[in-house]
């Protein structure tokens, strides 16, 4: 199965270190939540890992299933991005056809599998021929998981996937990448600055905070129990009816 | 619109003087000129100086004045009388005694001799390529000595030249790049005021003349001859050179204006002629050459294109009428046909050995008869009159493309003489006698090989008999009654081999305000070439005109 | 799409151009046979009369708007490709590429085209002169406007994440640019060719007045230069001068009404609206409740528009004295579009067809414009979601306080306006030193807190915040809440309180209104609508945010 | 690298390349002045002796060329030390006192008339922008007509109707020459009214662009929370129109102003020969004409370095009309 390893990443821009020392393991069947404020470098270590940006320093190795280093040429088989804003990360101009048709030719399948793809993701087949603005945003979201999906991708990047969705879809679209990442032993990067989705979507949470990780470990550990005064801070941040209502009177 | 004017006239209010009028606060013995000074005056009153704005006759005076409009004997200007020893090697020259510089100084024999020999030793001032030697013998006498016999030199030397102080000029280091700027001169007129956009020239008290009686010469500078016919239909310019529309209406349409139309040269189409030193097309063959010259329309060419201002015009290169005289009686045509002869040009074509093909156009050798005639872009009457004859020449089976050049171009191309036709004119020398024209343009010695810049014999033609003559003429005296005997040989060479195809004498159309001004030349009396261009003829004009008084 | 009559008279009168340079030639005769009869007038044969050579006017006119056609054609295409060339290729590209061909551009932008022209036009063979070499010298020297203009769009493009994704996806260079790039590209691109069109045709046209455009070909420039030195407007010959101007301002004029039309299906917002005498069409108060401070009674707003959208329906709520009411809701339910209509802040085409807006006792849908603008700011704040763009980019933090009160507070001095702004800054946790700053200098938390300090200033009763802490850090947006609720304790105003987080909501307000559809489904006090919410919709909502600290259950796996 | 010195990089770049077009182009052309000074003599009826060839070849220093780095290279080294050269259409004016004469002009009537449009442009285009949907909407088609209208066609319709035919203007010239260039108010007056016409025509047809532009971006400024947020502040309808939306929205004109400038003075030359006006135009005009390279090169370069310079104090401008470009230059 495909294993990516981060190691030792480190990005800077005109000497300031968005990332700093970077490094975890995602593994297949486990999600992986990356949490942080803005500016915390969360899109960045994406990025990298999608290779649209260039790390300065350190490595991302990416191990196929043969247990062999997977080659550069093939490395976007293997990995694939879900943009956070689902309005622009489709292009206006072209139907779902094809954004599903090209990744799926580009990666030596057949655009045939446009329907099954859709499916993968709970989308009727006619939804083929719409383009974008004919779509509702959860709708948007899906097709851009299957896109992910297209070229049989096991390591799936997902920045911020529903931050920009309406409430009432989000959980939807994070149980259907659950879902997939259950049932397809894909291995996820979930990226939010949502501690409680985060939680409850992870095997393993890591906080970033100014570019480096300051506390990493199971969901439960990290965001109940913190031991960093950040995460602490940042988990004593996020709006919780639960503190005014079920024990007594508000904060 | 109320407003505007009402605007106009604060102005004017404001401005005391006249802000309103293009032409207003002008005196009636201003005569306003437009010469055709396109943007602003760049001071150089270096009447040697190729940019000189003015100065030949009016601040500086020849020893002669020339008149190239009607042949007669120069007028004294500076010089009262000259006389050439036998053989034309040595010219004497008695000067007047009375005139004097703008300065006060006296004008003496001393200025000739500086300013001759000025000239001679500066090639840059010496664009009449005088080589002879001046010595004064006295006050108001001076000899020039030539190195050869150079009759024809005389009126360049005589009417060319012009007198400079020496106690003045003989203090520039660099006469030739001398802008002058406070010009000193013996003429009827010194500089007033100068702007880049205006001058004047204001009556010299002193003058030796008399004062004339206009007091004040302004020139304006204007964008061109649409402006120029704008300004005279606005009454702001007294006298141009230059075409406006409906010439022949001028009374009606420019109410106190009157236009007089005078032949200055002769429009041709050149021709690259001469195979032997290089030229290709089928222009070489004089056939080609004739066959145009007998397709032409030229009663058509004249009113579409020069408004009926051109003249006819002998195959000799004569210039008519001035030299009504001098045409030779061996001419087949004393008159270049005005109208066309398609049987004479089929004829000499089919006897060429061109074929007419299946599109009407002949050919030899399975080329097509096709010739390409460059033109500057702007001439718009040339072009007109290209187009017109790109036409008449379909129906001889000859087909003519006009090509459209800028300046710079057309002048390289005729230069070199990279071309197959083109259309020009052929120009005049300083003294009414075709002699000038002929060594000018068809002699061996002022062409060059195609390629190299011919001056001026762009048609690369080359004839023994043309080139004897001429070497002949050098040695008489003008008004000698021999000359008639080479004119003759020349003219009949030309019509023969035609190198530059004659087309229609070229008329210059002047106007000039006869209400504001009388005096001025007619076709009765034509004593000065009637541009306002033309030096030192304009000056000529300017003392004879009379303010008439408004 | 709708209709634009721009659009429909542009393609009209341009069509009849083209088809008039298209068909023209083949109608009229000879353009070159010259008359003897000269100049003569419209009529008869001629049906623009002959130029001074006798040529019949009309046809030459038509073979020279072929000619002009056919240049502007041919710089539109040279100068299109050459554009996107350095445009869309160097804006792409990025880094080293991009900053040379950028620098290029603004290069050959900044050096005068025409002397240029000029110059390179003298320098063409004369053989090989004609139309197209005219077109190569006004493509070279006419591009970079467009190119730069492209640039910028994909500047933007660039980084849109669907250009990312199709990278990710492992598109190839050129198909990314081609495929994902330039679609998006193409009502940009149509517009700036058909600027480089009319602007060829243009220049053409002058070069050939000054004599130096191309000479041997036809066009309506070198129409006008023989026309010109005819003296056509000296002889009066305005059948000979006129038209071939006349022609290239009517296509010029045509192309650039496809132009807008173009510009507007960019950007829709440009498109002409037709403006409604009144924002409100009806206003019916009802006596307000004893302790409210607003009362909005039954209120509708209608987008008119060729299909009306009901965007606010009936909707009542009441905000009594210091308290926070809560308007929960997601994206396009409404609850903007009411924040505006309250304060009567909503643009044509939304109109308040019925309904009541109480301001303690003022009828404010029934103000007259005067008194609508003393209104507010003084009785009723707003804070909006982005402080970013809330905040002119372009003047100082304290001219944008003190604007507030040289307009309400004239008869303040100087000095107290400075003393009032310094004071508002305090209260927000803001340093007075900032006064001096652009926004752009400050962080999103800090414009936000500036927000709240222009929307103190004035100490009105009612404050309306429309997603205050959407856009900002979990930690800075817990910070703001914070200030809300201390500032909202020691000034006591009432908040309207607009989002669509619910949590949040829940947290903070007294009592909270859930809109779905631009209708309220539930109202209630805080307490009740968590624990014991009623309708369906509240209940999905509140299912929708799993608890930080609460079990996960069944409901996330 | 920072803001400015990218800018200075920049404009140096530019100045370089307009410096060896400069050099280049004019070599390039075919002719030589003493052609050219010959055909013009010929016209005026002067004597073609060839002697006169020669003394003109003497004379202009036309004879052998160096090569083209030796004169490229002296070329430069003319420049820094300000040296033109000497014209041959003026010989042996200096190039430089040749555009000191006309510069004036060009920028008085050019620059006044740019200046005049632009802020008739923007300021018409904020109101149109800001009164979206009355009447006022239908002057965005009817300018951009007119920027459509060739210059030198419309020039000549108002010469033929204004001032041929109603004699309101006069019809050429910068000034009536009776008088004396100085700061005399007849001059002035004189000036400033023979300047209407040149000026009306470069009004009228570059109008359009500035409205359009300007009437877009104040709908686009208007949809922008500042704006919105003005009018709920309950300010004045003029100040939320000055202060914020056309504020904001001016900002693309400014930057677009510096950029103009290079078609203004290339528009300009047409406008100075129909009205004979006394500008640069008419002289590189007349450059060109005659082969005069030196005069044809000073000429460009004090146009191109005229319009750098302009575009350099726009720049700076800028920086204080949106203080977000000094601060912005730090970062990118």
């Amino acid at each position: 199965m495909t294993t990516l390893e981060v190691r030792d990443l480190t990005k800077t821009f005109r000497g300031f270190r968005a990332v700093d020392d970077v490094s975890f393991t995602l593994s297949p069947g486990r999600t992986v939540a990356l949490v942080g404020a803005s500016g915390s470098g969360k899109s960045t270590i994406a990025r990298m890992i999608a290779r649209l940006v260039k790390p300065t320093s350190g490595e991302i190795v990416l191990t196929g299933p043969d247990g062999t280093a997977v080659p550069r040429r093939r490395y976007r088989d293997h990995v694939q991005m879900i943009f956070q804003d689902p309005f622009a990360s489709l292009n206006p101009f072209h139907t779902v056809e094809h954004h599903l048709a090209r990744p799926l030719r580009l990666h030596g399948k057949s655009p045939a599998e446009v329907p099954h793809l859709l499916e993968r993701v709970t989308l009727p087949p006619e939804i083929a021929r719409r383009r974008p603005h004919e779509l509702s945003g959860g709708q948007r979201q899906r097709v851009a998981i299957a896109r992910a999906l297209a070229p049989g991708a096991k390591v799936i990047i997902a920045d911020e996937p529903v931050s920009m969705l309406d409430v009432s879809i989000r959980l939807g679209v994070l149980k259907l990448l659950a879902r997939l990442q259950r049932e397809e032993g894909l291995a996820v990067l979930y990226i939010t600055h949502d501690l409680a989705t985060a939680r409850h979507f992870s095997d393993e949470v890591l906080v970033l905070h100014q570019g480096r990780i300051v506390e990493r470990g199971p969901g439960d550990d990290v965001l109940l129990r913190p031991a960093d005064p950040y995460t602490r801070l940042l988990a004593a941040a996020a709006p919780n009816p639960e503190t005014r209502f079920r024990q007594g009177g508000p904060s | 619109m109320f407003l505007l004017k009402r605007l106009c006239g604060v102005t004017l209010a404001v401005a005391l003087t006249a802000g309103c009028a293009a032409s207003g606060g002008r005196a009636d013995d201003t005569l306003v000129v437009y010469t055709g000074q396109a943007g602003d005056y760049q001071l150089n009153f270096n009447p040697y100086a190729p940019t000189q704005i003015e100065g030949p006759g009016t601040i500086y005076e020849p020893l002669f004045f020339y008149n190239i409009a009607s042949d007669g004997p120069p007028k004294p200007m500076l010089g009262t009388a000259f006389e050439w020893n036998a053989d034309g090697t040595e010219l004497s020259i008695t000067l007047r005694d009375d005139a004097t510089w703008s300065d006060g100084q006296k004008f003496t024999s001393k200025d000739v001799v500086f300013t001759l020999d000025m000239v001679a030793k500066t090639p840059a001032m010496n664009r009449t390529g005088f080589r002879g030697t001046a010595t004064a013998t006295d006050d108001t006498h001076v000899v020039v000595k030539f190195p050869e016999p150079s009759y024809m030199d005389g009126p360049q030397v005589l009417g060319q030249l012009w007198m400079m102080p020496e106690h003045i000029w003989k203090n520039h280091s660099s006469p030739a790049t001398e802008v002058n700027e406070n010009p000193v001169g013996t003429g009827p007129y010194t500089l007033g005021d100068f702007k880049a956009q205006s001058f004047t020239l204001k009556a010299n008290p002193a003058y030796w003349g008399g004062e004339p009686a206009v007091k004040q010469v302004r020139y304006l500078s204007l964008s061109g001859n649409q402006a120029g016919v704008d300004a005279l239909k606005a009454g702001s310019v007294d006298w141009q050179t230059g075409p406006i529309p409906d010439i022949a209406d001028i009374e009606k349409n420019y109410p106190g204006y009157k236009a007089i139309t005078l032949p200055l040269n002769q429009v041709a189409l050149f021709t690259c002629s001469n195979a032997q030193l290089g030229c290709q097309g089928a222009q070489t063959d004089p056939a080609v050459r004739k066959a145009i010259y007998y397709g032409m329309n030229r009663t058509q060419i004249n009113s579409l294109a020069f408004q009926n201002l051109n003249t006819e015009m002998s195959p000799g290169f004569t210039l008519l009428p001035r030299d009504n005289d001098l045409v030779a009686d061996g001419l087949t045509d004393r008159l270049a046909p005005m109208s066309p002869d398609v049987a004479k040009a089929d004829q000499l074509l089919t006897s060429a050995g061109y074929v007419k093909g299946g599109d009407g156009i002949y050919a030899k050798d399975g080329t097509p008869l096709a010739l390409t005639v460059k033109v500057v872009a702007g001439w718009t009457d040339y072009i007109t009159a290209l187009e017109t004859l790109a036409q008449q020449m379909l129906r001889i089976g000859v087909k003519l493309t006009p090509q459209q050049l800028s300046w710079n171009e057309w002048a390289d191309a005729r230069g070199r003489g990279q071309y197959e036709l083109l259309i020009d004119s052929v120009e005049q020398g300083p003294a009414p006698d075709p002699y000038y024209t002929y060594s000018y343009f068809f002699s061996t010695a002022t062409t060059a090989p195609v390629g190299q810049t011919a001056t001026p014999n762009f048609s690369r033609f080359s004839n023994p008999v043309v080139d004897q003559a001429l070497a002949e003429l050098k040695k008489t005296d003008r008004g000698d009654p021999s000359r008639q005997r080479h004119y003759d040989a020349i003219q009949v060479e030309l019509e023969k081999s035609m190198p530059y195809i004659p087309v229609l004498t070229g008329g210059v159309p002047t106007e000039y305000n006869a209400r504001g001004f009388t005096g001025w030349p007619t076709e009765d009396d034509l004593y000065a070439f009637p541009a306002v261009w033309k030096r030192p003829d304009a000056s000529q004009v300017y003392v004879n005109l009379k303010p008439a008084g408004r | 799409m709708t209709r634009s009559p721009k659009l429909v008279t542009g393609l009209a009168l341009a069509g009849v151009i083209v088809l008039f340079g298209l068909l023209g030639p083949l109608l009229t005769g000879d353009p070159a046979t010259i008359r003897d009869s000269g100049l003569t007038p419209p009529g008869g044969e001629h049906l623009l009369g002959t130029t001074l050579t006798g040529q019949d006017v009309l046809a030459q006119l038509a073979h020279a708007t072929r000619g002009s056609l056919w240049l502007g054609l041919l710089v539109g295409v040279l100068a299109t490709v050459l554009s996107g060339v350095f445009g869309i290729v160097g804006a792409y590209a990025g880094g080293a590429v991009d900053e040379v061909f950028s620098l290029f551009s603004n290069v050959v932008l900044v050096i005068p085209g025409l002397p240029l022209v000029i110059v390179v036009a003298g320098f063409v063979p004369a053989d090989q002169r004609g139309t197209s070499t005219i077109a190569l010298v006004l493509a070279i020297t006419g591009w970079a406007a467009a190119a730069r203009v492209l640039r910028a769009q994909t500047l933007s493009l660039r980084n849109r994440d669907y250009v990312a994704a199709a990278r990710v996806s492992g598109e190839k260079t050129w198909r990314v640019i081609g495929v994902e790039i330039l679609p998006n590209l193409l009502p940009v691109i149509a517009s700036q060719f058909v600027f480089a069109v009319v602007l060829a045709i243009l220049s053409e046209a002058g070069l050939s007045f000054l004599g130096l455009g191309a000479a041997d070909s036809s066009t309506l420039g070198t129409m006008l230069y023989y026309a010109q030195n005819g003296f056509a407007l000296q002889r009066e010959a305005w059948w000979w001068f006129v038209p071939p101007g006349l022609v290239i301002a009517v296509f010029g004029g045509a192309l650039s009404l496809i132009n807008f039309s173009i510009d507007e299906i960019v950007n829709p917002a440009l498109r002409d609206r037709v403006r409604r005498d009144g924002d409100v069409v009806a206003s019916d108060p009802a006596p307000p409740e004893p302790d409210a401070v607003l009362t909005v009674r039954n209120l509708n707003v209608v987008y008119r528009g060729d299909t009306p959208v009901h965007a606010v329906k009936d909707v009542s709520l009441t905000l009594r004295r210091g308290e926070i009411l809560g308007l929960a809701g997601e994206s396009g339910c409404g609850k903007t579009t009411l924040a505006y209509a309250v304060n009567r802040l909503h643009r044509p085409p939304a109109e308040v067809t019925s309904g009541s807006v109480m301001f303690g006792d003022v009828d404010v849908l029934a103000l007259e414009a005067e008194e609508l603008r003393r209104f507010r700011w003084v009785k009723l704040s707003m804070v909006f979601q982005g402080a970013m763009n809330s905040l002119n980019p372009v003047t100082t933090v304290r001219a944008q306080l003190k604007d507030v009160l040289t307009t309400h507070r004239p008869e303040m001095s100087s000095a107290q306006r400075e003393e009032r702004c310094a004071e508002v800054l305090r209260l927000v946790g803001v340093d007075p030193a900032r006064l001096g700053a652009y926004p752009h200098e400050l962080s999103g938390g800090m414009r936000q807190r500036v927000m709240i300090a222009m929307a103190l200033l004035l100490e009105p009763r009612v404050m309306i915040m429309d997603e205050p802490t959407t856009a900002l850090d979990v930690l800075v947006q817990r910070e703001i809440l914070d200030e809300i609720k201390r500032l909202r304790d020691e000034l006591g105003f009432a908040v309207l309180f607009i989002t669509h987080d619910l949590p949040l909501l829940l947290e903070l307000s007294d009592r909270i209104a859930v809109m779905r559809d631009g209708e309220v489904v539930e109202h209630a006090t805080a307490e009740d609508l968590y624990l014991r919410p009623h309708h369906p919709y509240t209940r999905e909502l509140l299912a929708s945010f799993p608890s930080l600290t609460g079990e996960a259950g069944a409901l996330t796996r | 690298m920072g803001y400015h010195l990218r800018k200075l990089a920049f404009y140096l770049t530019a100045l370089w390349a307009a410096v060896t077009l400069n050099f280049v182009i004019p070599r390039l052309l075919p002719g030589n002045p003493v052609d050219i000074l010959m055909a013009k003599l010929q016209q005026r009826g002067g004597s073609v002796d060839p002697a006169a060839r020669q003394a003109y070849e003497t004379l202009l220093g036309t004879g052998g060329r160096e090569s083209f780095v030796q004169e490229y290279l002296a070329y430069l080294g003319n420049l820094l030390r300000g040296e033109l050269g000497v014209s041959v259409s003026a010989f042996p004016a200096k190039v430089t006192d040749v555009i000191a004469g006309s510069l004036p002009w060009t920028v008085v009537l050019v620059g006044l008339a740019t200046l005049l449009s632009f802020l008739l442009g923007v300021g018409l285009g904020a109101v149109v922008g800001w009164k979206r949907g009355t009447w006022l909407d239908s002057l965005v088609p009817a300018t951009t007509m007119l920027s459509a209208v060739p210059y030198f066609w419309l020039a000549l319709i108002l010469v033929a109707v204004l001032a041929s035919g109603l004699g309101w203007f006069p019809l050429n010239g910068g000034y009536d020459v009776v008088l004396d260039p100085g700061w005399s108010p007849e001059f002035l007056a004189s000036a400033l009214y023979h300047g209407t016409l040149p000026a009306l025509t470069i009004v009228l047809s570059s109008v359009g662009g500035w409205l359009l532009g300007m009437r877009n971006m104040m709908v686009s400024a208007m949809s922008e929370d500042y704006v919105l947020t003005a009018r709920a502040k309950g300010l004045r309808g003029s100040r939320v129109m000055m202060r914020y939306a056309a504020r904001n929205a001016v900002l693309p004109s400014v930057a677009g102003f510096a950029i103009s400038l290079g078609f203004v003075v290339s528009g300009s030359i047409v406008t100075e020969q129909v009205f004979s006006y006394p500008g640069i135009g008419s002289k590189l005009l007349q450059a060109v004409q005659n082969n005069d390279y030196a005069l044809m090169q000073g000429i460009f370069l004090v146009i191109t370095v005229a319009v750098l310079g302009a575009n350099l104090v726009v720049d700076l401008l800028y920086g204080l009309v949106d203080a977000r470009t000094r601060d912005r230059s730090t970062v990118s």
